[in-house]
């Protein structure tokens, strides 16, 4: 039973680090800052939850506490991806040719 | 298994000098500040494998957290004030 | 260009001290005197599992108290500073309004930051961390706060009510130490209960709640006076 | 792995100190100097350890009796988290007497403050 | 919104249980000590920051709700993991087919809490990022643009979180 | 074999952590360095769960839970300074 869980932890471990470096990967591949951020909040948030339930899996004990940091990645990381992209937008930031339609530019040129 | 303890510092160190070459030679202060909090960060880890988990606190807590706040609020003012 | 040529040779000759400096170094392989003396003794006089924070607080704990008074000063120095005639050049910056989300984030996240800060500092004696951890984080949280609404004020009387009261508690325990213990700020005014429990190690947790108070005040009054100078 | 931390503290304490030493504008330089700080802590920690031991605090992974064989150097520690809260405070001050610089004369160019030169 | 004082000490209960809650988790003891220490730390920090909110400030908790609040995390899970191996499929592929854009849709979701779990679920979501919120409308980032009409999007992203969020906190 | 399984993920994770790392060092803009920052930090909280089950120490994760939170505050910080000028 606990080599199975141990096995488990350790798949869930290198499942995670890979989401990490999906992760990466769109964070140099993508065209422009926005496809950045979204590559970048989404691929960690999983990865690394994934990584501490791993080790959660390795060592029972330690559960409460995992589970604590990952309750404050799944709130903490998403907002930090909003303001960034709030800040890229208000900055007017170069958008990549391939944009299709931007709503927020056409309401806030309205506005302004 | 220490092994994989000691490739994590030489990727850490040799990524700390990458960004504290950046932090001295990058043209707007605004990324020398945040490669100097980049370096702080790794500085953390870095305390943390060498198992003093007390200074990786105070670190990631005063340097990469409080320290590059503190940077970037006076940043904002001296540009404010030039318009 | 005589210039950077002189830096050049500075910093030549620093490194090849560093290198000589990095080329003769032996590691220790044993635990030398004092740091045996702590490591042996740390857990049956003092309690504290954490034998860093036994060291910061109870058998260095004058440098501590004079860590503290350096910090209370640069904060004063700052205030100081920053108050003198700031109306002849009015600093407007006009920072827009933070979005919905990041206000209610902020409200959500606050007391959490503050909860662990508390935990941090109350739990100086078992676990990483203590009461200059603590306070930074509790700092963390006003930043926050000053982050989301740049134009929040925040009660200059209670920073300075928290840190005064703060500091002399932490004097008054030292003194404490002297008429009921071994002497300045020993930390068996109270008893060192089991080892391992939230209420041991004597006074250590009461000290560095205080320390981790007082300094997160100090680094608030900072980013307040800091903050406050864009207004006037 | 204190060999590794030792060089680059060594190789930051190097680098924070030509920053501060060649630019001119005054908030690189405070820059300059944290990095500086960050390799000067490195260096100290590094001292203090040791191979195959573990962080100086006692838990069920360390019991009090193994203590003196298994723990590393807590007072290299001790002096490295003074040292960081002053560090933080020493450049709180820089930061604001920067900024006082800037309010009174409008510059951050230190080579055009000549007040004070002989 | 017209916050009464009861509701108002209501949120601030509701914040110390959960303060509580997450305290018991630092710890992960349940001794005499420990409960009374955290009782004072998280009635202090309740009573001296009296905007905070928690995660169950304006949650209903009545049994569809909570039933609404575990299918919630089930779909946000799912969703997740859908959004990465999307991800993953985009960015390993040579050619990177993306189509970006910022959508504009709208929610009916009025309460604080329920608003930031939306925007913070479809920021985790497959190929969306929220940008900006402002009342009713959600601006929002996508990495494949599948159709810029309001409607269309809005049945698209938000109504599955929406569903459920509703039933939770309204 | 779960050791060979650590040591696998260290080594991906590491990759991950050189490929923002590349991110960082070119950057055209701020906000892009910033994104980065973010990345590497979040990134580094896997290492110091690692570095935890390396060494069987429970503590270190008092020091994960430090930088979930503040690397947020970091990341927030200067958002809002690149958004406030323009």
């Amino acid at each position: 039973m606990g080599l199975i869980l141990d096995m488990i932890g350790g798949l869930l471990l290198v499942s995670g680090a890979s989401f990490l470096l999906f992760g990466g990967l769109g964070l140099v591949r993508m065209p422009d800052i926005f496809n950045r951020i979204q590559a970048g909040a989404k691929t960690t948030t999983l990865g690394t939850l994934l990584t501490l339930a791993g080790a959660a899996c390795l060592q029972p004990a330690w559960g409460l506490k995992l589970l604590l940091i990952g309750v404050f990645l799944i709130f903490t990381n998403p907002v930090s991806a909003q303001v960034l992209a709030n800040a890229a937008h208000r900055r007017g930031t170069q958008k990549t040719p391939l944009t299709k339609v931007d709503h927020l530019a056409e309401d806030r040129g309205d506005k302004s | 298994m220490n092994t994989v303890m000691f490739a994590i510092s030489v990727l850490l160190a040799v990524a700390m000098i990458g960004a504290a070459f950046i932090t001295i030679l990058a043209k707007r202060p605004a990324t020398a500040m945040l490669a100097a909090g980049l370096v702080s960060l790794f500085a953390s880890v870095l305390f943390l494998f060498m198992a003093a988990p007390d200074v990786a606190m105070t670190e990631a807590a005063i340097g990469s957290g409080l320290t590059t706040f503190l940077f970037f609020f006076v940043l904002g003012r001296v540009r404010g004030g030039r318009s | 260009m005589i210039r950077r040529f002189a830096v050049f040779l500075l910093l030549l000759a620093l490194g090849s001290i560093f290198v000589n400096l990095l080329m003769g170094y032996v590691p220790d392989s044993e635990l030398n005197l004092t740091a045996r003396y702590y490591a042996e003794h740390t857990a049956q006089d003092i309690g504290a599992a954490n034998i860093v924070t036994a060291i910061v607080i109870t058998y260095r704990g004058l440098d501590t108290l004079g860590e503290v008074t350096v910090l209370f000063l640069t904060a004063t120095i700052i205030g100081m500073v920053l108050s003198q005639g700031q109306k002849h050049r009015a600093l407007q910056r006009q920072l827009p309004p933070s979005g919905e989300l990041l206000t209610t984030g902020s409200r959500l996240l606050v007391p959490l930051i503050l909860l662990l800060g508390a935990y941090v500092f109350l739990n100086g004696h078992l676990t990483p961390g203590g009461g200059f951890q603590g306070g930074a984080i509790i700092a963390s949280a006003a930043l926050l706060l000053l982050l989301t609404d740049p134009l929040r004020r925040f009660s200059h009387r209670l920073i300075s009510v928290v840190e005064s009261v703060s500091g002399l508690v932490f004097v008054a325990s030292g003194v404490l130490g002297i008429l009921y213990a071994g002497g300045f700020l020993d930390s068996r005014i109270l008893s060192t209960g089991t080892f391992g429990a939230l209420f041991s190690a004597g006074v250590i947790p009461v000290i560095y709640s205080f320390v981790g108070l007082k300094v997160g005040a100090e680094f608030t009054s900072m980013l307040t006076n800091l903050a406050e100078t864009e207004q006037s | 792995m204190d060999w590794i931390a030792m060089g680059t503290g060594f190789t930051l304490i190097l680098m924070g100190l030509y920053g501060a030493l060649t630019n001119r504008n005054i908030l690189r330089i405070i820059v300059s100097f944290t990095v500086a700080d960050t390799g000067v802590n490195l260096v100290l920690v590094a001292v203090g350890y040791m191979h195959g031991r573990t962080a100086p605090i006692l838990d069920e992974a360390v019991s009090a009796a193994q203590a003196v064989t298994r723990i590393i150097d807590p007072v290299p520690q001790a002096l490295v988290l003074t040292a960081i809260v002053i560090g933080l405070g020493v450049t709180a001050l820089m930061l604001t007497y920067a900024y006082k610089l800037y309010e009174v004369k409008g510059i951050l160019d230190i080579s055009k403050c000549k007040d004070l030169k002989w | 919104m017209d916050k009464g004082k009861s509701s108002k000490w209501r949120d601030t209960a509701i914040l110390f249980a959960t303060l509580m809650l997450f305290w018991l988790m630092l710890e992960g003891k349940l001794e005499a000590d420990i409960l009374i220490v955290g009782t004072v730390v998280s009635l202090v920090i309740a009573l001296l920051y009296r905007d905070g909110l928690s995660f169950f400030t304006e949650f209903r908790f009545t049994p569809a709700g909570i039933i609404a609040g575990f299918r919630y995390y089930g779909y946000f899970f799912k969703e997740l993991f859908k959004s990465n191996f999307a991800l993953a499929a985009i960015v390993l592929r040579p050619s990177l087919p993306i189509a970006p854009g910022i959508v504009k849709v709208r929610t009916k979701l009025k309460s604080r809490m329920g608003r930031l779990m939306l925007a913070n679920s479809i920021t985790l979501t497959p190929g969306t990022l929220t940008v900006e919120m402002e009342g009713e409308w959600l601006y929002i980032h996508c990495v494949t643009v599948a159709s810029a009409d309001i409607e269309a999007a809005t049945a698209e992203i938000v109504s599955g979180f929406e569903s459920y969020l509703e039933v939770m906190y309204g | 074999m779960v050791d060979v399984l650590v040591t696998l993920a260290a080594i991906i994770a590491g990759v991950a952590f050189l490929l923002a790392l590349v991110r960082f060092l070119l950057g055209p803009t701020r906000l892009d360095r910033v994104v980065a920052f973010d990345v590497l930090t979040v990134i580094a909280i896997t290492f110091i769960v690692l570095a935890a089950l390396i060494e069987g120490r429970g503590i270190y994760l008092d020091v994960a839970l430090v930088y979930a939170l503040l690397s947020f505050l970091g990341v927030i910080a200067v958002a809002r300074y690149l958004e406030g000028r323009d």
